[in-house]
């Protein structure tokens, strides 16, 4: 089975696809927009919102970046910590 | 080291653990949880965070503050459940000049507010449930599950 | 109402008095006693203060600052003998807004240490003793009085 | 006995002149530099200093300010506190 981008979904978003993580199928590399395309095609992903805060394997991360199999892909609802 | 903790935050333990005889000017920064938000009462609420990248960007707040200021540095943030009055943050900053440390405390807290993964969920006195959303108009947006099930104070 | 204290200042408990549902926000400064001044170790030192004059000092610096910001203050500062480590002073802030609270405390340590009559002796580990002097080249002019007696610690 | 002036001496100024506290008799109302004057005379008071910190009645003073008998006047070293 080929390595797979793992996606995280927090907070709001976690609710409005009824999961906490999915796992993507990659097929060669791919950005982090594409990654936001497959979600908004999955239950619930057309909730999401046009622009949302996101991080690979940690650090955030723009649209553009590129995100490879084996990646963690978090989508980030806007923080409310401190 | 962990900078989350489903604790209770003790404000002077981690003020003395700043403290030293180079640095005995200490400024601390705590957030309690307020009884109110947008006109609506607040029961409690619930902190979750993406633990991880939360601890990375906790530590990386740290060392920027201790780089850029002559200041040793302790941050707590709470996880979980928390009732009203409860510390949801607290920052402690031990400095050389007092200056300096008031200066690095007030950067600290606005990082981790601009930078950390961490989510607010809050139950009202009026029964509605909620996630805070700085960047929403009244500042909240409508949590989708149900708020909680019988069994719940 | 009393801003002079003999006893030891818990830090908790004070932020605990300013803290309100409306004020979440709480920022606190605290000065130690260092072990070291102008390259002589620090033994221990005692504050002295006029009284009546430091305590209405304290009480106009309270109310002046509740007065400019939408704050809540607490002030303690000790009296006596102290030793290293020991907090010497001790304030907190509680503001609807965090930036209110950093600019309020930072006045008013300022203000404790240009208006309020409290004098520095510091007992040093080698056997000297003198008065703080903020105005003396140094930062200290030599004690008159013996240092102390040979049944002193 | 008329009322006289309390001076009040604290920290290093109590030192130079052995006492924290002397009464001087008041012949009418005289100014704080007045005061002054007359504590320099005394043993130890010619080591003060040029200027210095007054309070009278709990209030920071200046050299020209009014004295009455029956006012504290209270000669304050360079302040430490904080």
């Amino acid at each position: 089975m080929p390595e797979s981008i793992r996606v995280l979904l927090f907070a709001r978003y976690a609710e409005l696809l009824g999961a906490e993580c999915v796992e993507l199928s990659a097929a060669g590399p791919s950005s982090v927009s594409e990654v936001l395309d497959r979600v908004r095609t999955l239950p619930g992903g057309s909730a999401l919102p046009q622009s949302m805060l996101c991080a690979v394997n940690l650090r955030q991360a723009t649209a553009s970046d590129l995100v490879a199999p084996g990646d963690e892909v978090a989508l980030l609802p806007p923080l409310a910590g401190g | 080291m962990s900078y989350l903790t489903g604790e209770p935050i003790d404000l002077t333990a981690l003020a003395s653990r700043v403290e030293s005889a180079e640095r005995g000017g200490v400024v601390t920064f705590v957030g309690h949880v307020r009884n109110h938000h947008g006109g609506r009462g607040v029961r409690r609420l619930e902190y979750s965070a993406y633990a991880p990248m939360a601890e990375a960007e906790c530590q990386a707040i740290v060392r920027e503050a201790e780089l850029r200021w002559p200041v040793t540095v302790e941050l707590r943030h709470r996880t979980g459940r928390l009732d009203v009055g409860d510390v949801a943050v607290a920052i402690a900053v031990a400095g050389n000049h007092r200056g300096e440390a008031f200066d690095a405390c007030r950067w600290i807290i606005d990082e981790v507010k601009r930078r950390v993964p961490i989510w607010k969920r809050e139950y009202y006195t009026d029964g509605s449930v909620a996630w805070v959303d700085p960047t929403a108009a009244g500042g909240t947006v409508p949590a989708a599950e149900p708020a909680e099930g019988p069994g719940a104070r």
